[in-house]
């Protein structure tokens, strides 16, 4: 068949079939190849980052992919198309400058306004010197109550916007903070001290653009409000108190008033997991 | 020149004995396995039994032997063959079957009219110590391949060793003879080189009372019958008149 | 570093991706499929080179000529000898799977008495002190042998008798034998130069007589032609395979031959195709085709065919005195073409059947049928190569198998001429055998051993300057320098033919039209197989084809 | 929320659905005792050989080629659905593009499992590609499937790759996002192959020309059973899928892909359906009144062997062929989802009806003057080796139903209590 194989004589029949069978053998393996290839460069030119959290962000439940707008009140409804991020969303501008209907109301959690919110319920604070510092938001406070441990990303690393800042075990589950913001870490804090990390940012925080993606104002209190209704769905099950009550206040530790919740999805839902 | 061997069987002189089946499979180390049935044994020879459909003292009654026929042209085993374990021997138009690469498919059973094609069901065997009666030209064939006649190969590579020994190109046909050929109490089957025209096969291939079993298939099968009678030419077309009450043999 | 159960996922992705690119794969399935090709419990012949041996075939009285080929001191296959004068190459089928035989599991290898194993010098013991005692019958199925002198001699010294039991052919002859005086033994049809040939169920063209005498003649002068030179006339009850390939098939009632024949007489003579020689028959032509279920027209017009081409001959399945008296009739007995004398010395023996009882031992030689059959309480010494079971002998003595032993092969059942050879041991015998020849010589020191006589009658054949040796070439006695070239040439494979008799030497007187005898279906010779066991390659015939009907012997 | 211990909930994707693992493992049990046995007797086959099987040397091929024909036939809704999706750009398939590679990769790898077991040397399989005879359209099938069997799996891969666990691998994920960039070339390769194999699988018989009740005429170097099966194939692939999608909407008691979907599906189906039958007419025409007398045989003597009489040729032409058409496209029938499921189930079993009468009767009919009709009964090892095949089906689609992402996540809406 093959030349060099004893009684092997070109046909037509041969060139034809082989050179058709061959051409279909090497696109199937290019296909292949050139997939991993540019897997290997997305890698190399640290876009796998952003396509991982696209991926992850087109995974997410309709509801939890609100845009930010509609969460303030601006729009009725609107799906963001962007995975949250508003720096590069041309529409972000049109709808900002609309007036937000929603007012703040008690939620009996705490969220100071010198701050700036990520969906991953992580906070970042500007400091004068230029850096910010991140940290958990009330909500997950409440709900991990004191992590067992915690692991921390070390000076000078890099940490990618959407990807994980640093990882909080409890309950021999583990958590991915989700970074609100890219840069490089220059001091680690813990959860005693109420902050994580403080970071040098990549971007110049002077331009108002810099920190545009992440929720403030009023967008804050819709935002928790409906965590608030999602935690109650999820955690509302036979022999468990009344856990939080419309409009009441959050119990602290929940996740140890309720072990029997099924805490992989709540911890998911809650922090952008996957 | 090449050669084209082929043979010619006179129906009216096979008395249906047999003798050929057993030389046939003793000369090609055939296994005998007590578990093999007329649709599972592995005859290449194989005498069928026909007749003429009649009943009573009208009846006539006729052998047939079935061998693998050697088409000649597009031949439907080696067509359908995915991986060239069948071939028609250039020099000797046979039609060679190759244990050592045939995979099983069966395709050339399902591609073969003649049903001259015999699958290896089971693995080979013999009582203790048979196993030295046999014959040392002839490979075993394992389990799960097909195989059938190939005009006793074994005995022309022997012919023509021979022949090279003493130098010769050509083969000394007396040296050449199949098995059942040499069988038959009868000289039923006559076998020649049908590219000659003056072999004395190849001109009985011409007598009127030659025929081709499913000839207008166009294989140009090398196995010719002859008979005096017409009922049994008659089996030269595909579905005869009375084929529904023919014996199968 | 800490190694997480993502790195193993992707660990082994990559291992199973990398390792199509090494040889490993490949080279593995290179060597499976190389293994397939050479699985070490499917046996290969070693290639060894192959001889040819020329001998006879002693497995029944027919004494076909072999061609085998052997290797490495085993037969691996078996031919026709195609300068044999009488088979002319030709074998029985399950003769071309002989070579087989000595493998068969049914092989008796060791002495056994009454179901458990013994040993010769126990057998030996046993036989000296029953032929103390009393009388011993010995039964012989190949009369003629030296080796037949040999036990005959025994029984003789001993006043004992010897017996023996003789194929339909030979039983055929009987009447004949009886009306002339002339033993059955040494008559013949001369089939040869035949033109005619009434088969009153004899299988013909099925294993009647030795392979190939007929059947080769009856394919050169009669196959397909509408007139041929040689008219096979096939009278049958059903459309055997005879009567399928013969000229003419007769249909008759089955078992009313006899009447058939006496039938075809009162046609011969009430239309004066005939001289009215001998009886006339009990029965008319009418009421013939009243028995028979022919038409009177029908047989006469028989009648007219036979004579219409002569020499006729009528042939009998079995012992039958009418169709014998048809052929007197016909005036086909002692002429060209008919029932011939082929020797002048030979002798009858009696068949055994009745004195077997009034004895104190049989001793049943390897060459009579297994499922002969005696009723007697005497001990039974049953000498075979096969034990074909449930057996009612005290002793089965194992004997030398197909090729494994040295004898002689007289002239085969009902040819026209004599013949003599050698059938040399070829193969060394198997285990511990001895052949009843062997076995009485020693125990009866004073016995002419079979080789001697083998040797003996060569210088006959030598001396007698009569007859031709049919080797590669046909050399006649006379030209041969010395007996020992002679018989060296019967070593090598080659056969002594005799003379042809000339016709007459055979007067029948015969009283009345004989009676019809009752007589069973005729035998072909799937069924007249002599050895109990069958070569494992007979199932092509039996079972892995519906070619033929089984007989109840032994397969693998 | 589960409030059992044993729970796979992590594993299943965000948002979606499904029954209790408990309920789940309790459907799974009596497939995989039923793969259990079919894979005790693919051993039997294998260590013993074929002599398990009731297949002989006159019926050298039996039920498990008929199936495999079968199966490959069904699954051609796999290629033909990228083809339409992808080429054709035809988006409104979308939503069943995933079932229809999950279905595909089953059919094709049981096939190819079973033909493994069908051969007498498995372990030789690969000498056709070392030395395959072009002329053999074995050959061709050969190469096409494994060839295609590989297109699809790296079509199902990037399904995989998104399973809720799996993608917490970065590289995995972004693997998966760019091998799904590049599935409409492996679309169009896997088309290409498809209508090369389904052809040639029709070939297989067609080109027999010692078998004149399959042999046919044809184009060059294919007989016309190479394009009557390409066009059966991919006018019932569409209908098996919309038979699948409604069992697994009736077993999962959700509806998973607008009723739109199924018309359009039928549509296809129908109108394929309607051209194959013509041209089958058309060929059964040449070849009862040119093909088959040609070669000596008179063709309605292939008919007068019961079971094997005329009805069932009209049974394969009319009632299996046009009336399943009919129902599939006339849009007044295809409006009612019973009449449509009907349709496609008729069509479904026509396809296998024709391929059953290639494969068996082809070789029951007698060729020489002094064949007898034969028949044959499948060994339960060959029944169960193919049942073990419907069960892994059965659980491989299960599986990927569970933990795999095979329907948009918009259109799985709720419908009854479960």
């Amino acid at each position: 068949m093959f030349p060099g194989i004893d009684g092997f004589h070109w046909t037509i029949g041969h060139i034809v079939f082989l050179s058709l069978f061959f051409a279909v053998v090497a696109t199937i393996f290019m296909t292949v190849i050139s997939a991993v290839w540019r897997t290997n460069r997305d890698f190399q030119t640290h876009r796998a980052a952003a396509l991982c959290w696209k991926s992850d962000f087109a995974d997410l439940p309709e509801k939890d992919r609100r845009c930010r707008h509609e969460l303030a009140g601006r729009v009725i409804r609107r799906t963001c198309d962007n995975a949250f991020d508003c720096r590069h969303c041309e529409k972000y501008s049109q709808f900002a400058v609309l007036p937000a209907t929603r007012r703040a109301q008690s939620s009996g959690l705490h969220y100071p306004d010198d701050r700036f919110y990520h969906r991953g319920h992580t906070w970042v604070k500007p400091e004068e010197d230029g850096t910010v510092t991140m940290g958990l938001d009330e909500l997950a406070t409440h709900l991990i109550g004191d992590p067992d441990s915690w692991v921390m990303p070390t000076v000078n690393d890099e940490i990618e916007l959407n990807q994980t800042a640093w990882r909080i075990q409890k309950n021999g589950k583990e958590i991915q903070m989700r970074s609100p913001l890219e840069g490089t870490v220059v001091a680690v804090g813990s959860p005693r001290e109420g902050w994580y990390l403080k970071i040098r940012p990549r971007l110049d925080l002077r331009d108002p653009a810099s920190l545009r993606h992440l929720l403030r104002g009023p967008e804050v209190n819709g935002w928790i409000a409906r965590e608030l209704e999602r935690l109650q769905m999820q955690l509302r099950a036979p022999n468990t108190p009344p856990a939080l009550a419309d409009g009441g206040t959050m119990l602290p530790h929940l996740m140890d008033v309720i072990p029997e919740a099924d805490w992989e999805i709540v911890l998911a839902d809650t922090f952008l997991g996957t | 020149m090449n050669a084209r061997y082929g043979m010619v069987i006179d129906l009216d002189r096979c008395t249906g004995c047999g003798s050929c089946m057993i030389a046939c499979a003793a000369e090609n180390n055939v296994p005998a396995l007590p578990q093999a049935t007329a649709r599972t044994g592995i005859t290449p020879v194989l005498v069928r039994k026909v007749s003429n459909g009649a009943e009573g003292s009208v009846r006539r009654e006729a052998f047939i032997p079935i061998m693998c026929m050697h088409c000649e042209h597009d031949t439907p085993c080696v067509k359908v063959c995915p991986q060239q374990a069948v071939e028609v021997d250039k020099a000797t138009g046979i039609v060679m079957q190759m244990p050592q690469r045939c995979l099983g498919c069966r395709y050339c059973m399902t591609a073969c009219p003649y049903h001259a094609r015999y699958f290896n069901w089971w693995d080979p065997a013999w009582p203790t110590g048979m196993e030295k009666s046999l014959n040392p030209g002839v490979a075993v064939r394992m389990r799960g391949v097909v195989e059938k006649c190939n005009l006793c190969h074994a005995r022309l590579h022997a012919a023509k060793e021979k022949a090279a020994a003493l130098g010769k190109h050509e083969i000394d046909a007396a040296e050449y003879v199949p098995a059942c050929v040499e069988a038959c109490p009868t000289n039923a089957i006559h076998f020649g080189n049908l590219a000659d025209p003056n072999d004395p096969v190849s001109i009985e291939s011409r007598s009127p009372e030659a025929f081709r079993l499913l000839a207008k298939l166009g294989t140009e099968p090398k196995l010719y019958y002859r008979s005096k009678e017409s009922w049994v030419r008659a089996l030269a077309e595909p579905i005869s008149a009375h084929s529904s009450e023919v014996q199968h043999g | 570093m800490k190694v997480t159960r993502r790195d193993l996922l992707v660990w082994s992705a990559g291992a199973a991706a990398g390792l199509i690119v090494t040889p490993v794969p490949w080279k593995l399935l290179d060597d499976t499929s190389i293994w397939s090709q050479n699985w070490p419990w499917i046996p290969q012949p070693a290639r060894v080179p192959v001889e040819m041996k020329q001998s006879s075939c002693t497995l029944c009285p027919n004494g076909c000529g072999l061609r085998v080929r052997m290797a490495a001191g085993w037969p691996v296959g078996v031919a026709g000898l195609s300068t044999h004068p009488v088979t002319r190459g030709a074998l029985c089928p399950l003769g071309f799977a002989a070579h087989q035989l000595n493998w068969h599991p049914q092989r008796l290898r060791t002495v056994r008495h009454r179901g458990s194993n013994s040993s010769w010098s126990e057998a030996q013991r046993a036989f000296a002190k029953a032929r103390a005692e009393g009388p011993i019958v010995i039964i012989d199925g190949y009369p003629g042998r030296a080796a037949s002198s040999v036990l005959e001699t025994f029984a003789q010294k001993q006043n004992g008798s010897y017996r023996v039991v003789e194929g339909p052919e030979t039983r055929a002859l009987k009447p004949y034998a009886s009306w002339s005086g002339v033993p059955a033994s040494a008559l013949g049809y001369d089939l040869e130069n035949a033109e005619t040939v009434i088969s009153f169920g004899a299988p013909m063209l099925d294993g009647w007589g030795a392979p190939g005498r007929f059947t080769r003649l009856w394919a050169e002068r009669a196959a397909g032609r509408s007139d041929p030179q040689l008219r096979l006339i096939q009278i049958d009850s059903t459309l055997s395979r005879t009567a399928a390939r013969s000229w003419q098939w007769i249909s008759i009632r089955q078992g009313s031959e006899s009447t058939l024949a006496a039938g075809l007489a009162a046609a011969l003579l009430e239309q004066k195709l005939v001289p009215a020689r001998g009886p006339i028959p009990a029965v008319s032509v009418d009421e013939a085709a009243m028995q028979t279920g022919m038409t009177a027209d029908a047989i006469r017009e028989l009648a007219r065919t036979i004579v219409g081409r002569t020499p006729a001959v009528a042939i009998a399945a079995d012992d039958n005195p009418s169709i014998a008296a048809l052929n007197l009739l016909l005036g086909a007995v002692g002429t060209l073409g008919g029932i011939v004398r082929r020797s002048k010395d030979a002798v009858d023996h009696i068949a055994a059947g009745d004195a077997i009882s009034s004895a104190r031992a049989v001793l049943i030689d390897a060459s009579v049928p297994w499922d002969f059959i005696h009723q007697t309480d005497a001990e039974v010494f049953r000498f075979a190569a096969w034990d074909g079971g449930s057996t009612k002998a005290d002793w089965l003595l194992p004997v030398p198998g197909f090729l494994e032993e040295l004898t002689d092969v007289p002239t085969a059942p009902a040819l026209a001429v004599e013949t003599y050879a050698v059938a040399p041991s070829l193969v060394k015998p198997a285990s511990e055998v001895q052949s009843a020849a062997q076995f009485l010589a020693t125990v009866e020191p004073s016995l002419i051993p079979a080789e001697k006589i083998i040797h003996t009658r060569c210088y006959n054949i030598f001396r007698a300057l009569k007859g031709n040796v049919h080797g590669d070439e046909i050399t006649p006695v006379a030209k041969f320098a010395s007996a020992q070239k002679l018989e060296a040439q019967l070593w090598k494979g080659a056969v002594w033919v005799g003379e042809a008799s000339p016709p007459g030497g055979i007067r029948c007187e015969l009283k009345g039209w004989p009676a019809a005898p009752v007589l069973g279906a005729a035998e072909n010779w799937s069924a007249l197989w002599p050895a109990p066991v069958l070569p494992p390659l007979a199932s092509k015939l039996y079972n892995e084809s519906s070619l033929r009907e089984a007989p109840d012997r032994r397969t693998v | 929320m589960a409030s059992s211990v044993l729970t796979d909930s992590r594993w299943i994707a965000r948002g979606a659905e499904r029954t209790s693992l408990s309920r789940f493992l309790l459907w799974l049990a009596p497939w995989a005792a039923l793969l259990a046995v079919g894979v005790y007797a693919a051993g039997l086959c294998l260590y013993h050989g074929l002599n398990q099987t009731n297949m002989d040397n006159r019926f050298a091929f039996g039920l498990w080629i008929f199936l495999d024909l079968g199966i490959i036939a069904l699954g051609a809704g796999a290629f033909f659905t990228g083809f339409l999706v992808y080429i054709l750009k035809r988006a409104e398939l979308k939503p069943i593009l995933n079932t229809a590679v999950v279905v595909g990769f089953i059919c094709y790898s049981g096939a190819v499992a079973i033909l493994m077991i069908d051969v007498g040397q498995p372990l030789r399989a690969w000498f056709t590609f070392w030395h395959p005879n072009t002329h053999s359209m074995l050959t061709e099938v050969t190469f096409c499937i494994s060839c295609y069997l590989l297109v699809l799996s790296l079509e199902y891969i990037p399904i995989l790759l998104r399973n809720r666990q799996l993608r917490k691998l970065p590289s995995f994920l972004v693997f998966e996002h760019q091998l799904h960039k590049l599935v409409p070339v492996l679309a169009g390769v896997g088309t290409l192959l498809s209508f090369f194999h389904q052809g040639s699988l029709g070939g297989l018989y067609g080109v027999l020309r010692g078998r004149p009740f399959a042999f046919r005429n044809g184009i060059f170097i294919w007989p016309s059973t190479f394009f009557l099966f390409i066009l059966s194939a991919i006018a019932t692939g569409p209908s098996f899928l919309m038979l699948i999608v409604a069992t697994v909407e009736k077993v999962t008691g959700r509806k998973l892909v607008p009723q739109e979907l199924y018309r359009r599906l039928g549509f296809i189906s129908g109108l394929l359906l309607a051209i194959y039958v013509a041209a089958k007419s058309v060929d059964t025409l040449i070849w009862l009144n040119i093909t088959s007398p040609s070669e000596g045989f008179a063709p309605w003597q292939f008919y007068i062997h019961k079971p094997f009489g005329t009805p069932i040729l009209f049974a394969e032409i009319v009632v299996f062929g046009l009336l399943p058409a009919f129902l599939l496209s006339y849009r007044r029938m295809a409006a009612h989802r019973g009449w449509l499921l009907c349709g496609a189930a008729m069509a479904c079993m026509g396809v296998l009806l024709n391929r059953f009468v290639l494969t068996v009767q082809t070789l029951a009919v007698p060729t020489l003057p002094f064949d007898e009709f034969l028949s044959y009964i499948p060994s339960w090892q060959e029944v169960a080796s193919f049942a073990g095949v419907i069960a892994y089906g059965v659980i491989l689609y299960s599986l990927s139903y569970r933990y795999l992402t095979l329907f948009p996540k918009g259109d799985e809406t709720h419908v009854s209590g479960n």
